[in-house]
């Protein structure tokens, strides 16, 4: 009979008015300013810099400047200039930094094949959204004091994640140390001293950090291991 | 469904004045697909639908595809006389010509009643420029109407025959195609602080003001 | 439009009696401007106008969940006459701009607008692509920008309440008055016209200005 | 706004297609004898109702219309010269922009299209968690449809409001699965990016059981309604002969009684193995696509609940599959799957180089949408608006 | 207010019924006698506008917020508390906002539409009694007056599409008079049978009629009564109609027409046309209460205590939520199916109700197993008539069963 289908929806409207006021199946705004959502630790935004520690990010940025992400990014949103000197890492080893490490965020769309790229663990997904801004360069580009977090604010956001990269960092660290160990020891055996170790490293061509092409990359890394490739020709 | 060299044969028995050539496919997929010379194109794809055998009566996707003119270097081999009553001596000779480029059309057919495909057509204009028009196979398979209209805008195939031959994604008064390889964008390139090479190029050529070094610096 | 605050806002040279006269206008001027900025900001209509990804996540903003509503912004409506707000919620297109700065002047002062995605903001991952305009910034002033690609429909509500923040701050008078209250500035924005290359002109002149960065190993 | 003399604007044009007398094309809907002045609306390309920057170009007598010209490219983004200059992984985020409603079946086209045209096997899991995604997918899309659907036919949001009250669930578990609620660039070839973990199966397992119940009361409140009834039925008839050499794909083809779906046709992925039907329609009209999308709904549900049970172990992606710097040998290769919105398929060439040379998007709402004039004609303006908000279109994937 | 004869039942006696009268005497008692009908009338004018008015403000943020309880959300709740300010700072907003009048445009007309408008939809409260002796003007045809006046409002929404120059407001304009033409005729069927058992035009007298109640309980209500409740039906139906609200919105159809009549206004002509169609809702629910649901009248002779004047608000908010309710529930029609479910369903059930509403007054001394008969009669002409002329405006519609492919 006629009205059959309007009583029925006009029923189900009226089920979820009541229901607002006592089912929570039925109620499901979140209050946002006052109740922050509840991210998944797989949540990503935009890209940051891990550093090792709050004190000295800028001295202890895992990037080596190797430039793959910002080749691999799709809508090129990364700009990083290497340094023209080396400073040691977090572990004492001198490394190229990058002088200039830019992020676009008004470009970059979040896709996270530089996080699946880096051989360094140097560059995860940030979390922060709010970042709305009145001022175009000023509020989105985000440099390399902008970008870098320490590496105990990689754990607060992806706990999961961040303790297995340092299981991986600190299992490549101890065979990078062992390796050297060796080698001090063979080199102990050998009759000549040898060119300085620093020497070696600083070196064309060993420019290439130890820690990723040395070992065995993790079986839980995503993504293939793909050596660091040779540093780009600089643009003209 | 039959090969496609059984097909390609059945095709040229069927149509004697039209070539059908079988396009080979390196990639491990295997989607073979027949070239067929423009002038029998629409008889041959009339055929393809209403055949009982094939009964392809979807026309699933139409793509244009653009091969540039292109310089080949190859090698020639030529023997010259030798040394009196030695062998003859092969002198290896480059030599570079310029492959003319084309513009092609791929149609991929399938078979909704009988549940197979795809059969690839394929079909090649003389060249980029002046003898740029295939025949419209919307007369056949409506679903090529929009489709054909696209790589009319964004390759300049003309198709002779579509009922409503306008452009389709860009603008009426809009002058090139832009898919082709060898179109040149406008130099309207978000003039970033973090320019990339080619980027800063770009940008500078079309803001010259520009070039001279900024007030402003990059913020890093 | 009142434009009381314009004339108050005469410059010259005072006397003693004019500029008791403007204090005393002042100090009503203060509570007007406390009274209108509220209202204004708590009765922000955005435009119904969707671009691209970003407007499934307006939607998703306005629906159930996150409830735009809350802060008496869902009455989306569909004519630009009605609407305070324009939400440019994905690439804007060249073929598209003529259309969207066409909105833009529709809309009656005071309007706002947020470039709400990277695509509106800069181009985005679409930035290279020959028919995408590298930021509606290019033609319509822009009072938010939300990046994100697209942003979760939170950072659209915390760009909503920035620019309630902003316009709760906005003095009537003096340089820093809304746009529509200053006599210095065009209302209407410049319309671009599809050529046969780009849109022309490919930026507004008055909003716009490319900016001179120079990259440093260049500089 | 008046039009003095038909045949000046093109409408007495006659278009010469053969095969009209196949049912190929409606005869071009002619205004009556003296039928007075007819009058040009251009519905879009801003319009509440066009479902993002469309354009239709319509000449009206009184409310009917006589002539319909649908007007693309607001949202032309370029999407297939940019893949030209994209690496093979670098495509991938851009895929999910296309439909941006169903990135995880985007991504799985395109996956598909590069493991036909490099060889690449998947993982048994991974084609399981797939078919899972894809299926959400469809769940999300088709709930978005309906809500979206009725919104045209003058809803004031209740029905949308559900239906995204749902949709927030799924991508609640796309986002704690890839990250990202819209954007989940989760495929990759060979596999899939990352391994659902125990925890997302069993809240995938809660909401697959409570959805049923869902669309109980979704239906409840319209499939019965005699307004949307009257609204949808009868309404935009599509012939299934039209329907096929139209190209038309999808629901859209299913509604018009034309039992074709991928998913059996091709087999691709593990479907053959899950035990599903597919829903046809009888008359074609709005009404039936609305409804053959609840009925697939409900497949879904039985998909999802037997791909969670038997959802197999081993890696979700093989790691001798090469992501970055995939270089195929030169040739070419057309992946298509069974998409929510019809078949969206991918069409690569490569040249051997790290970057496809041909990059195509079939995109299925682009081709459903040819026939949109011959449904629209002689029928009245919110009659197109619904027929419009039928054929289901994102955009995004339109104009690519 | 014109103050009638007091009737000497004992609840009109009681203090917080005679309230209003007071506060009104109070106000002018002092005046000398030949101004003091002049102050009352301003007084009541006043009074409607302000009640009528905050009524206005505060029903857009209960259709808001009770929109949102039906979409599982809470709706404006910030601006002030529980959102209550939210209307002021739309008011504020919609005031100092630009006025835009495209050039095209026909500017007097433009103008005039949303004023019109206005003053139509509000001067059809002067003749609803808000409760006992609670009236602004006392005609003796102020049923006629009622809808002559509302009759006009939709040719000031053709004229706001028409002056507008653009073509989805023409549209509008268009839809408007179809809409106007069909559903002015059931509205004013529907309330002739009332006139007729009533034996009254006014609306006071009406009201009147329908007090007491059979057998202690069941109020004299009009739509308590077969015929009455088919003639109060489709006397809602067509008040859904004539305000343009959803279902019937077809002039405004955001989905097809952008904002139809509405899409060139701006600022404050918009806000005017907004308070147009609740003001107008609100006076035909008003009416709706007055002809149907016993006006001001409790539902039980032990509710008497509580003032007339809150039975008639708690009525009028009752029909109102219901207009809320249906909003947030249905899809939009199509013209051509509301111009149908007009003439050929509820012209026609009207109709039939006349006679029905006519035996009903014939037989109105009917008593026993004649009064059952009566009843049993009266039903049956409501019930027939719905279920034939249903089934033929239905014809052509109805669920559907599926097959499934074969695999």
């Amino acid at each position: 009979m006629l009205g059959k289908g309007l009583l029925q929806g006009l029923a189900v409207t009226a089920k979820n008015l009541v229901g607002s006021y006592h089912d929570p199946a039925r109620y499901v705004t979140q209050e946002y300013p006052e109740v922050q959502p509840k991210l998944p630790e797989a949540y990503r935004n935009f890209p940051f810099l891990v550093s090792e520690t709050a004190d000295d990010p800028m001295g202890t940025l895992r990037c080596v400047a190797c430039q793959i992400c910002e080749k691999e990014c799709p809508p090129q949103c990364i700009y990083i200039e290497k340094s023209k000197d080396k400073k040691p890492d977090a572990t004492g080893k001198a490394q190229i930094y990058p002088a200039v490490f830019a992020i676009d965020t008004a470009v970059c769309m979040s896709c996270q094949i530089c996080v699946e790229v880096c051989p360094f663990d140097a560059i995860k997904m940030d979390q922060e959204f709010a970042i709305a801004a009145t001022d175009r360069f000023g509020g989105l580009l985000l440099n390399r004091e902008q970008l870098a977090k320490p590496n105990a604010y990689y754990h607060q956001i992806h706990p999961t994640e961040a303790a297995e990269v340092d299981e991986r960092l600190a299992a490549e660290r101890r065979a990078a140390e062992e390796k050297a160990r060796l080698a001090a020891a063979a080199k102990a055996a050998a009759p000549k001293p040898a060119v300085p170790a620093a020497a070696a490293a600083a070196a064309p061509g060993a420019a290439r950090p130890a820690p990723a092409g040395s070992t065995a990359p993790a079986a839980s890394a995503p993504v293939d291991p793909v050596p660091p490739p040779a540093p780009r020709p600089p643009s003209p | 469904m039959e090969s496609p060299e059984a097909l390609r044969d059945r095709l040229l028995a069927r149509f004697p004045g039209v070539s059908v050539e079988l396009v080979p496919n390196g990639s491990p997929s295997g989607q073979v697909s027949l070239r067929i010379s423009p002038a029998g194109l629409r008889e041959v794809a009339r055929f393809l639908r209403d055949d009982a055998a094939l009964a392809l009566d979807q026309c699933s996707n139409v793509t244009g595809l653009d091969s540039p003119d292109r310089e080949v270097v190859e090698t020639v081999k030529e023997s010259q006389p030798g040394a009196p009553g030695g062998p003859p001596v092969v002198i290896e000779r480059k030599q570079t010509r310029i492959e003319p480029g084309h513009l092609e059309v791929v149609y991929h057919l399938y078979s909704v009643a009988r549940r197979h495909g795809p059969v690839i057509l394929r079909a090649r204009t003389g060249n980029r420029t002046d003898a740029v028009t295939l025949p419209s196979l919307t007369p056949v398979w409506r679903s090529c109407e929009f489709q054909e209209r696209e790589v009319f805008d964004l390759y300049g195939v003309v198709f002779e025959g579509h009922p409503d031959l306008r452009r389709i994604l860009m603008w009426d008064a809009f002058a090139g195609h832009p898919m082709r390889k060898d179109y040149v964008e406008p130099d309207d390139y978000e003039w970033e602080p973090t320019p990339h090479g080619e980027v800063l190029a770009k940008a500078r050529r079309h803001y010259p003001s520009a070039a001279a070094p900024g007030a402003v610096q990059p913020s890093p | 439009m009142s434009d009381a605050p314009t004339d108050a806002s005469s410059p010259g040279p005072l006397s003693a009696e004019e500029r008791d006269e403007l204090r005393r206008h002042g100090i009503l001027l203060t509570s007007v401007q406390e009274l209108y900025n509220w209202g204004r900001s708590h009765s922000v209509w955005p435009l119904n106008f969707g671009l691209a990804c970003c407007a499934i996540e307006m939607i998703a903003a306005s629906m159930a969940k996150f409830d735009i509503a809350r802060f008496g912004s869902e009455v989306f409506r569909p004519s630009p006459r009605q609407a305070d707000l324009i939400i440019v919620s994905g690439t804007v297109t060249k073929k598209m701009a003529p259309h969207v700065v066409r909105l833009w002047n529709q809309m009656p002062e005071p309007k706002y607008c947020i470039a709400m995605g990277a695509c509106a903001i800069s181009g985005g991952p679409f930035k290279q692509g020959y028919n995408v305009l590298k930021g509606i910034d290019r033609f319509i002033p822009v009072d938010i920008y939300i990046p994100g690609c697209p942003p979760r429909p939170e950072a659209l509500l915390h760009g909503l309440v920035q620019l309630q923040e902003k316009i709760r701050q906005q003095p009537l008078r003096g340089p820093d008055a809304p746009r529509h209250l200053r006599s210095d500035l065009a209302c209407d924005a410049t319309v671009p016209e599809l050529g046969a290359e780009d849109i022309e002109p490919p930026f507004s002149p008055e909003l716009w200005k490319p900016p001179t960065l120079v990259r440093p190993d260049k500089a | 706004m008046m039009l003095p003399d038909p045949a000046a604007t093109g409408l007495a044009r006659v278009r010469k297609i053969e095969g009209a007398a196949l049912g190929l094309r409606t005869p071009a809907f002619a205004p009556e004898e003296g039928a007075g002045d007819l009058l040009e609306v251009s519905l879009g390309p801003h319009h509440p109702s066009t479902h993002g920057v469309f354009r239709m170009d319509v000449v009206l007598d009184g409310e009917r219309i006589v002539r319909l010209k649908p007007v693309f490219g607001y949202l032309h983004r370029n999407h297939e010269k940019l893949g030209e200059g994209t690496s093979y992984l670098g495509s991938m985020p851009y895929t999910d922009r296309l439909d941006y409603l169903n990135s995880m079946t985007n991504n799985w086209a395109y996956a598909l299209a590069v493991e036909k045209l490099a060889g690449i096997p998947v993982t048994e899991r991974a084609e399981y968690v797939r078919v899972i995604l894809a299926e959400l997918s469809r769940l999300l899309n088709h709930t978005c449809l309906a809500g979206f659907l009725m919104q045209d036919c003058g809803c004031s949001g209740t029905p949308l409001m559900y239906a995204f009250r749902e949709r927030e669930k799924i991508l609640d578990l796309f986002e704690s699965l890839s990250g990202s609620r819209m954007m989940c660039n989760f495929q990759r070839f060979g596999g899939c990016r990352v391994d659902p973990s125990a925890e997302w199966l069993a809240a995938t397992r809660t909401l697959v059981d409570g959805y049923g119940a869902f669309l109980d009361e979704f239906e409840a409140l319209l499939s019965g309604n005699e307004i949307v009834m009257a609204r949808t039925q009868g309404v935009g008839r599509l012939p299934a002969a039209l329907a096929v050499n139209a190209g038309v794909t999808g629901p859209m083809l299913r509604a018009s009684g034309v039992g074709h779906d991928l998913r059996k046709v091709d087999g691709y992925g593990v479907y053959p193995r899950f035990n599903f039907r597919v829903p046809i329609g009888r008359d074609g009209d709005v009404y039936d696509r609305y409804m053959v999308r609840m009925l697939e709904m409900r497949e879904s549900i039985s998909i999802l609940d037997q791909a969670l049970r038997g959802l197999p172990g081993g890696p979700i992606l093989d790691p001798k599959a090469k992501q970055r710097g995939l270089r195929p040998k030169a040739g070419e290769a057309y992946g298509r799957i069974e998409g929510p919105k019809g078949e969206i398929g991918f069409f690569l060439v490569s040249d051997g180089t790290g970057n496809p040379t041909r990059y195509r998007v079939r995109a299925p709402s682009f081709v459903n949408l040819t026939i949109l004039e011959d449904l629209c004609l002689g029928h009245s303006v919110a009659d197109a608006v619904i027929i419009l908000g039928s054929i289901d279109i994102v955009l995004g994937e339109v104009d690519r | 207010m014109i103050l009638a004869a007091a009737a000497p039942a004992s609840p009109a006696d009681a203090w917080l019924e005679r309230a209003p009268l007071l506060l009104r005497d109070a106000l002018t008692g002092w005046l000398p006698d030949a101004l003091r009908p002049w102050v009352a009338a301003l007084l009541s004018i006043a009074t409607i506008l302000g009640v009528f008015g905050l009524l206005f403000a505060y029903m857009t943020l209960a259709e808001r917020k009770i929109l949102g309880r039906i979409q599982n959300r809470p709706g404006p709740n910030r601006t002030g508390p529980f959102g209550l300010l939210q209307p002021f700072a739309d008011a504020i907003k919609a005031l100092t906002k630009e006025d835009i009048v495209p050039r095209a445009a026909d500017q007097v007309l433009h103008f005039l539409a949303p004023v019109v408008l206005v003053a139509l939809s509000l001067i059809g409260l002067a003749v609803i009694p808000f409760g006992r002796n609670l009236v602004a003007v006392e005609l003796e045809a102020s049923v006629l007056y009622f809808f002559a006046a509302g009759a006009a409002t939709e040719l000031s929404i053709f004229m706001a599409g028409w002056a507008s120059r653009n073509k989805y407001s023409l549209l509008a304009a268009m839809r408007a008079l179809a809409q106007l033409i069909s559903y002015e005729v059931p509205l004013l069927l529907s309330m002739v049978p009332v006139v007729v058992v009533a034996g009254s035009l006014s609306t006071t007298g009406i009201v009147a009629a329908q007090g007491g109640w059979a057998a202690g309980v069941w109020p004299h209500w009009h739509a308590l009564t077969p015929w009455g409740f088919s003639a109060f039906g489709v006397f809602m139906v067509a008040a859904l109609a004539e305000s343009n609200r959803s279902p019937f919105d077809l002039p405004e159809a955001e989905s097809e027409l952008i904002a139809g009549h509405l899409t060139e206004y701006s600022g404050f002509k918009y806000a005017l046309f907004f308070m147009a169609e609740y003001l107008g809702m609100a006076a035909l629910s008003a009416m709706g209460v007055t002809l149907f649901l016993g006006g001001w009248q409790a539902p039980l002779a032990v509710l008497e205590f509580i003032p007339s004047y809150v039975w008639f608000g708690m009525k009028l908010l009752l029909l109102l939520l219901g207009f809320i309710w249906i909003r947030a529930t249905f899809p939009r029609l199509r013209i051509d199916q509301l111009t149908r479910l007009s003439w050929k369903f509820l012209v026609p059930l009207a109709l039939v109700n006349l006679v029905n509403g006519g035996l009903w007054a014939v037989t109105s001394d009917w008593t026993g197993a004649a009064g059952v008969a009566r009843w049993v009669v009266s039903a049956l002409l409501v019930v027939v008539p719905f279920v034939v002329l249903g089934r033929s405006l239905t014809a052509g519609y109805g669920p559907r069963t599926y097959r499934y492919a074969s695999p």
